[in-house]
């Protein structure tokens, strides 16, 4: 009974909220019914629509992973109405939910494969999830690598899991890059604790220059603002990335998140697609048979 | 297919037999250009030799702005509306309409189920009409100009008769109950029945080749004729709103003034409006009208279900305020004209 | 020793007015009427505008007699044209103008004067003590409103009252919902004569007052196209430059009105000193049994004589929808006409007075020239008049005192600033 | 909780929006026990100072004296907010700015001359201070009031109509006056929010919501009316009426 089948929300409560940035926080949420809880599957990259009776409902991306559904966190901008009401709700509020609707990214396609997971901004967020559920059966994928573009020190979201990857990833194999567009000292904000080469200043793409050259048969998994899409793939494609090898994650606007409400609606003729219910992962070989979509 | 017949003379019972099923809702004549499906009750007071209604008859089973439900916040709880159990006859429908609503049912029926447009569809009798096309109808070059599914009962003008095609056991069951109303067919109304189709199909005076279409839409994208078309086109969204296969929808919770109860609302939406593409941050996918036009064709032209989005019922040409034609549209993508 | 009272802003009228008086030991050295709500020129806008939306935007020099503006400005048209409206339209019309005049007397009396006489700065705060007269009275005037919406197509500047008729007539049922609504609020109208029947006139403000009204015919109404005077002269609406005579005066405020050198006082109670006789029903009744508090020298009676128009309307709105639909409702289009070079004048009595409506046309039907009269332009100087007694008589009390007094006695006129379009303050 | 300081304000207007909450019968007793109201010159004598937590002012500056109380009412409040097409848009007052110049209407209404006064050229309030939200309409939609209201009570930004009025106007039903009858309607480039009242009377929109903000094709609009037969005087006195003062590339087109 996930309740997939119409607009009706289900009840869910805020357990926990966590500042991660200005204008970003980690809202945390457990379903009322825990039933309901415990059929919500799900993969990374597919998302739910949370709502505030009054004001409405946004897609948010889950950025978790599978393992325990008792609890779900959300990392949200405050970026208009929607969000800004749901920032500022408070611990124990109530927060409607549906979903989890859309295709994820497919994570038993990936299985033996290394992971080149790159993400931007915002983008993380998903990406995040893809990270969690990797690492929770790391025993099925070689490799993984992690590329994040952030602005500044300030914006970036998941200081922790960026921290941990930095001092402990190389146990868990997980290799974490960093770039920053803003000139900063991140040893000064205790990021690092001395200068680190996978860090370097810059837009996202500098770090391929820097990061190991990834195997043959490695996925890219992409989350971002369409302008990062359009330059990563540039170099994913330098590397020798085949368009099925590339994953990434789309924004639209949505008011359904079932293929009902048309908002969502990309390309051209042969073929147009919803993001919500055709996405919001796509292969970059949909995208090349997509105009207009990244 | 089962198939009867129907006299003319015995319209009128017709008609009151179907009042039985439910509120009987009709094409009654609204102006000069078009009619208007609304409930009529009695046969004189509908028309079933109608060229279209401006709104096509999807509005009863997705309605232009219908309450998804109340809420109230200091309880933590919603309410749907209650269920619709009452019944509606939709006479007089004609075949790209009905075959229009087949794509919409797909959409709000099957995978993920449309509590409301489930309840009105199962709670309906669709009877179609055969009709004449005019000179801005094109649902042969759709595909659409006659109707296969999705009608209890479809009624073919052969003269002083009606050949009556039964498209589901509650039609059947209509049949059956008011058996004294339809008769057998014979090889007379066989013949008049072709007869009238090719006459129906002869008379279509326009034509757009559909095969094909999606790749000369691709092969478009970069053409100069959509910034033209976007200099004529006002942006009102009449296109879509009157399009009986466009399902884009907006939805808005409103609040009372006791700030606890309100509601969630959905309103028919249109593609063609600025902010069809806008997300938050003010970044927006299809930031001009030539973008939107462009994509309001590409959808119109795609294929979704194996079916165009398009039932080539004329109706967007017909209400365009600025009097731009989608089929001349199409013709020049295609390079039938320049 | 000279002093001067200034109220900064009267409150409880539409648009931007104040009032000084410079008092000179006990005599009063000047009165000014100040104005400050911006000019906004309408009869230049509307220059080379086609007749056809010339109401539309004329309604918009005044939101609570925007019909009466509009049917002014459409009565003006179809004279100039020779438009002979059907009398459907007549009835409708007359609903129209009645409806408007319910709205807003019910607002004047009820929100805007009676908490002066109650003591209270406000309808709102009043409500906290006469819930049940509040809630009444928004009912009488939502009922007001419910006829713009019918008839208009919405309460404040509607559309659907237009040259040659009505763009759509209204169905049976809506106007036996008007009926329902006037019956219902018949008390509340009823209500407002008792009210005001109690409230003693302040004798402070007691001056000769020279009265003009639109004589309305056989019956009490706000349509006809002569003017009465209280002096007894009958003047048909074409001359009416003669009684308004509007002048620039160089001294506080633009164009005041004057008739042969006298202030004179538009509105309600100059409506029922000199039609008051042609009322029918419990109007005429009740303004039988209290004839004695219509006092043509006392400007507060206005408020009275308002409240005996409320019940009138009421009552006269029955009457029209009873016409209406024993006459049988035709869904008739708008009368076709020519257009040619042309002037047409109308007069029509606003809920506030005597409004007129001037234009002059070329022979494609648009403005060349236009000249809008409103009823507060008209009572301005009558106003300062009045000023100028209360302040003499009450020259020897607090500053305080006669502040109220004014203000109470300017509030009585109902007087509407923002649609006097042609009272402007000068430098 | 403490109520939030609420101001009502007029600049030069018909004082039709004020007129508008008046008209809200059987909401209006329950609106105004949601406020502390400060000042309501339409409605109440009662007047205070201090800040203001959510202006509405209606009304668009004519005066001297109008800005003077404009730039008061900014420095005062919290939330500003544009009421009605006056104080959007400019309304009538404005419809011949850039056309006929004050004087000159000065001269035409009163025969004097121009020094004479403090009239300023009527302008929608946003060419003088900073406006939070608008709405608009001649007069303003008391369900939209209602709304917007409902909104700042809960802590969201109002919602706009950001779509013509054609929209409502098909979702009504109505017939379209321009397919139907040639008449020169506005609705295309008119913001929506009044449920198409004027098509729905069989009559063409003027416009009185003022244009969709970017979304306006004007130069269109023109062009086609043109097509059928209207001289540009004609329509540019139509559109106009309410669409006055608008930016100088009025005519340039839709984004
Ligand atoms: C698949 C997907 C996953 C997302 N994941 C996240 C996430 O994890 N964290 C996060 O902070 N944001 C995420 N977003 C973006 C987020 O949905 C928008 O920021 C949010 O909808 C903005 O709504 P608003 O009402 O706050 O903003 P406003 O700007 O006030 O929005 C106005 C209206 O536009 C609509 N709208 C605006 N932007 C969007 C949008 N992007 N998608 C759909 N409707 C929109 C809303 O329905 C709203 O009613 C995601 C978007 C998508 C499509
Ligand atoms: S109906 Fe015509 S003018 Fe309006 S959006 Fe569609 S194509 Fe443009
Ligand atoms: S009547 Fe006017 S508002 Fe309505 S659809 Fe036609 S153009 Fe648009
Ligand atoms: S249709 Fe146009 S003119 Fe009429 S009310 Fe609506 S916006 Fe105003």
């Amino acid at each position: 009974m996930s309740n997939k089948s119409t607009l009706k929300p289900v009840k869910a409560r805020i357990t926990d909220i966590r500042k991660m940035t200005e204008i970003e926080n980690l809202v945390t949420i457990k379903f009322q019914n825990p039933e309901y809880a415990e059929n919500f599957n799900y993969t990374p990259g597919q998302f739910v629509k949370l709502g505030v009776m009054g004001v409405g409902e946004a897609p948010i991306s889950l950025c978790t992973a599978q393992s325990d559904n008792s609890e779900l966190e959300f990392c949200i901008r405050n970026a208009g109405r929607v969000t800004n009401a749901i920032h500022s709700q408070k611990v124990g509020d109530v927060i409607w939910v549906r979903g989890p609707y859309g295709n994820g990214f497919p994570m038993d396609e990936f299985y033996g494969k290394d992971l080149l997971l790159v993400a931007g901004g915002l983008g993380i967020a998903p990406i995040r999830g893809v990270l969690q559920y990797a690492t929770q059966n790391r025993e099925k994928y070689g490799e993984i690598i992690v590329l994040y573009g952030i602005r500044s020190y300030d914006l970036m979201l998941f200081k922790d899991d960026v921290l941990h990857y930095f001092r402990e990833g190389d146990a868990e194999g997980v290799k974490l890059y960093l770039s920053y567009e803003d000139q900063e000292d991140l040893v000064l904000n205790g990021l690092v604790s001395e200068r680190d080469d996978r860090i370097t200043n810059g837009l996202v793409t500098k770090l391929f220059a820097i990061m190991d050259e990834p195997a043959d048969n490695t996925v890219a998994i992409l989350g971002g603002p369409p302008i990062m899409y359009k330059f990563t793939v540039m170099e994913l494609e330098k590397m020798g990335f085949t368009p099925e090898q590339v994953y990434m994650t789309l924004e639209r606007r949505m008011k359904c998140g079932v293929g009902q409400c048309g908002q969502c609606i990309v390309g051209t003729g042969k073929s147009i697609k919803y993001v919500c219910k055709d996405g919001p992962v796509f292969t970059l070989w949909d995208a090349m048979n997509t105009k207009g979509m990244i | 297919m089962l198939i009867n017949i129907l006299e003319k003379e015995n319209l009128v019972e017709f008609f009151e037999a179907m009042q039985s099923y439910g509120e009987v809702v009709a094409p009654v004549r609204a102006t000069d250009n078009a009619h208007r499906f609304q409930p009529v009750k009695g046969i004189d007071e509908l028309d079933l030799d109608y060229t279209r209604t401006m709104i096509p008859p999807k509005k009863y089973f997705i309605q232009p702005k219908e309450t998804l439900f109340t809420f109230n916040k200091e309880k933590e709880k919603y309410l749907e509306p209650p269920s619709i159990d009452k019944s509606m006859v939709l006479l007089g429908v004609h075949a790209c309409d009905i075959n229009a609503m087949n794509l919409l049912a797909r959409v709000f029926m099957e995978e993920l189920p449309d509590k409301y447009y489930l309840e009105r569809r199962k709670n309906s009798v669709i009877v179609g009409v055969s009709c004449t096309p005019d000179e801005k109808c094109f649902c042969k070059s759709t595909g659409t100009d006659y109707a296969q599914e999705g009608f209890e009962l479809f009624l073919h003008d052969i003269g002083d008769k009606y050949l009556v095609r039964v498209g589901s056991l509650k039609g059947h069951n209509i049949v059956k109950d008011h058996s004294e109303l339809f008769a057998a067919p014979e090889k007379g109304d066989l013949d008049a029945f072709k007869e009238a189709e090719k006459t129906r199909l002869s008379s279509f005076t326009i034509e757009i080749e559909m095969s094909g279409l999606q790749d000369h839409l691709d092969m478009s994208y970069d053409d100069p004729l959509w910034a033209e078309y976007a200099e004529k086109c006002l942006g009102c969204g009449s296109c879509n709103l009157v399009c009986p296969r466009c399902r884009c929808y907006d939805v808005q919770d409103y609040i009372n003034l006791d700030m606890n109860t309100g509601e969630r609302v959905r309103m028919w939406y249109s593609c063609m409006l600025k902010d069809h593409g806008l997300v938050a941050g003010g970044h927006n996918f299809r930031p001009t009208s030539m973008e939107r036009l462009r994509n309001r064709i590409n959808c119109k032209g795609s294929l979704r279900e194996e079916m165009p989005n398009c039932v080539g019922c004329g109706r967007c040409t017909v209400f365009c305020p600025a009097d731009i034609d989608f089929v001349e549209i199409l013709q020049k993508v295609r390079g039938d004209i320049k | 020793m000279t002093k001067t009272i200034k109220i900064e802003e009267l409150t409880r009228v539409e648009g931007h007015g104040g009032i000084e008086v410079t008092l000179d030991g006990d005599k009063v050295k000047d009165v000014k009427f100040n104005v400050f709500e911006g000019p906004r020129f309408f009869e230049s806008l509307i220059k080379t505008v086609h007749y056809e939306k010339i109401p539309d935007i004329t309604r918009r020099i005044c939101a609570i007699c925007t019909a009466s503006h509009s049917l002014a400005s459409i009565g003006a048209i179809e004279n100039a044209f020779k438009v002979k409206p059907t009398p459907q339209t007549n009835t409708l019309r007359d609903l129209l103008i009645h409806g408007e005049t319910i709205e807003s007397h019910a607002l004047h009396v009820y929100m805007l004067a009676l908490p002066d006489f109650l003591g209270f700065p406000d309808a709102f705060s009043m409500a906290s003590e006469h819930l049940d007269a509040v809630k009444m009275a928004l009912n009488l005037k939502k009922a007001g409103n419910q006829i713009h919406n019918t008839l208009s197509g919405r309460e404040v500047h509607g559309m659907n009252e237009r040259v040659g008729g009505f763009s759509k007539v209204p169905s049976q049922q809506e106007l036996l919902d008007i009926r329902t609504s006037m019956e219902e609020v018949m008390p509340v109208a009823e209500l407002a004569v008792k009210l005001l029947a109690d409230v003693v006139p302040p004798k402070h403000n007691v001056s000769e007052n020279l009265l003009l009204a639109l004589d309305s015919g056989e019956r009490f109404g706000y349509m006809g196209d002569h003017i009465l005077t209280s002096a007894g002269e009958r003047v048909h609406e074409t001359e009416y430059e003669k009684l308004t005579n509007e002048q620039v005066i160089k001294h506080s405020y633009a164009k005041f009105s004057n008739y042969k050198g006298k202030t004179f006082m538009v509105g309600a109670l100059p409506r029922l000193h000199l039609n008051g006789d042609k009322l029918e029903g419990k109007a005429y009744e009740l303004y039988k049994q209290h004839k004695e508090l219509i006092d043509r020298n006392n400007t507060i009676s206005n408020n009275f004589c308002q409240a005996i128009e409320l019940v009138h309307d009421v009552e006269r709105c029955i009457m029209d929808v009873d016409e209406l639909l024993s006459n049988g409702l035709d869904d008739e289009d708008l009368v076709e006409f020519d257009v040619y070079e042309s002037r047409g004048i109308n007069a029509i009595e606003a809920p506030r007075g005597i409004l007129y409506h001037d234009y002059s046309f070329d022979d494609q039907g648009r403005i060349t020239k236009a000249n809008i009269i409103t009823p507060t332009a008209q009572n301005a100087a009558n106003i300062e008049k009045d000023v100028r007694v209360i302040a003499g008589n009450l020259s020897g009390s607090s500053d305080e005192t006669i502040k109220h007094a004014i203000e109470v006695m300017a509030r009585a006129y109902d007087p509407c600033i923002s649609c006097s379009v042609h009272l402007t303050r000068l430098k | 909780m403490t109520k939030p300081r609420l101001g009502i304000f007029s600049l030069t207007g018909c004082a039709g929006d004020q007129l508008q909450i008046l008209n809200m019968e059987d909401e209006l007793l329950n609106l105004v026990a949601r406020f502390h109201i400060v000042d309501f010159q339409e409605g109440s004598s009662h007047k205070e100072s201090g800040p203001i937590d959510i202006a509405f002012v209606e009304g668009s500056v004519s005066t001297e004296t109008d800005l003077r109380h404009l730039k008061e009412i900014r420095e005062r409040s919290s939330v500003l907010i544009a009421f009605g097409n006056c104080a959007t848009d400019g309304c009538v007052q404005a419809m011949r700015n850039g056309e006929t110049t004050l004087a000159q209407r000065l001269k035409d209404v009163y025969g004097v001359e121009p020094d004479y006064y403090d009239a300023l050229e009527s302008k929608p309030i946003r060419e003088y201070v900073k406006v939070d939200f608008s709405i608009p309409g001649c007069p303003v939609e008391k369900d939209e009031v209602v709304k917007a209201i409902t909104s700042l009570l809960h802590g969201d930004s109002p919602l706009g109509y950001s779509y013509p009025v054609c929209v409502e106007c098909k979702l009504h039903e109505y017939p379209c006056v321009i397919v139907e009858d040639n008449k020169p309607c506005l609705g295309p480039v008119v913001r929506a929010g009044c449920e198409a009242r004027c098509p729905g009377l069989g009559l063409d929109c003027i416009g009185c919501r003022g244009p969709v903000e970017d979304g306006s094709n004007f130069a269109a609009e023109l062009q086609m009316l043109l097509d059928k037969g209207y001289t540009e005087e004609f329509i540019m006195n139509r559109l106009r009426i309410f669409s006055g003062e608008l930016p100088e590339d009025f005519l340039g087109g839709a984004k």
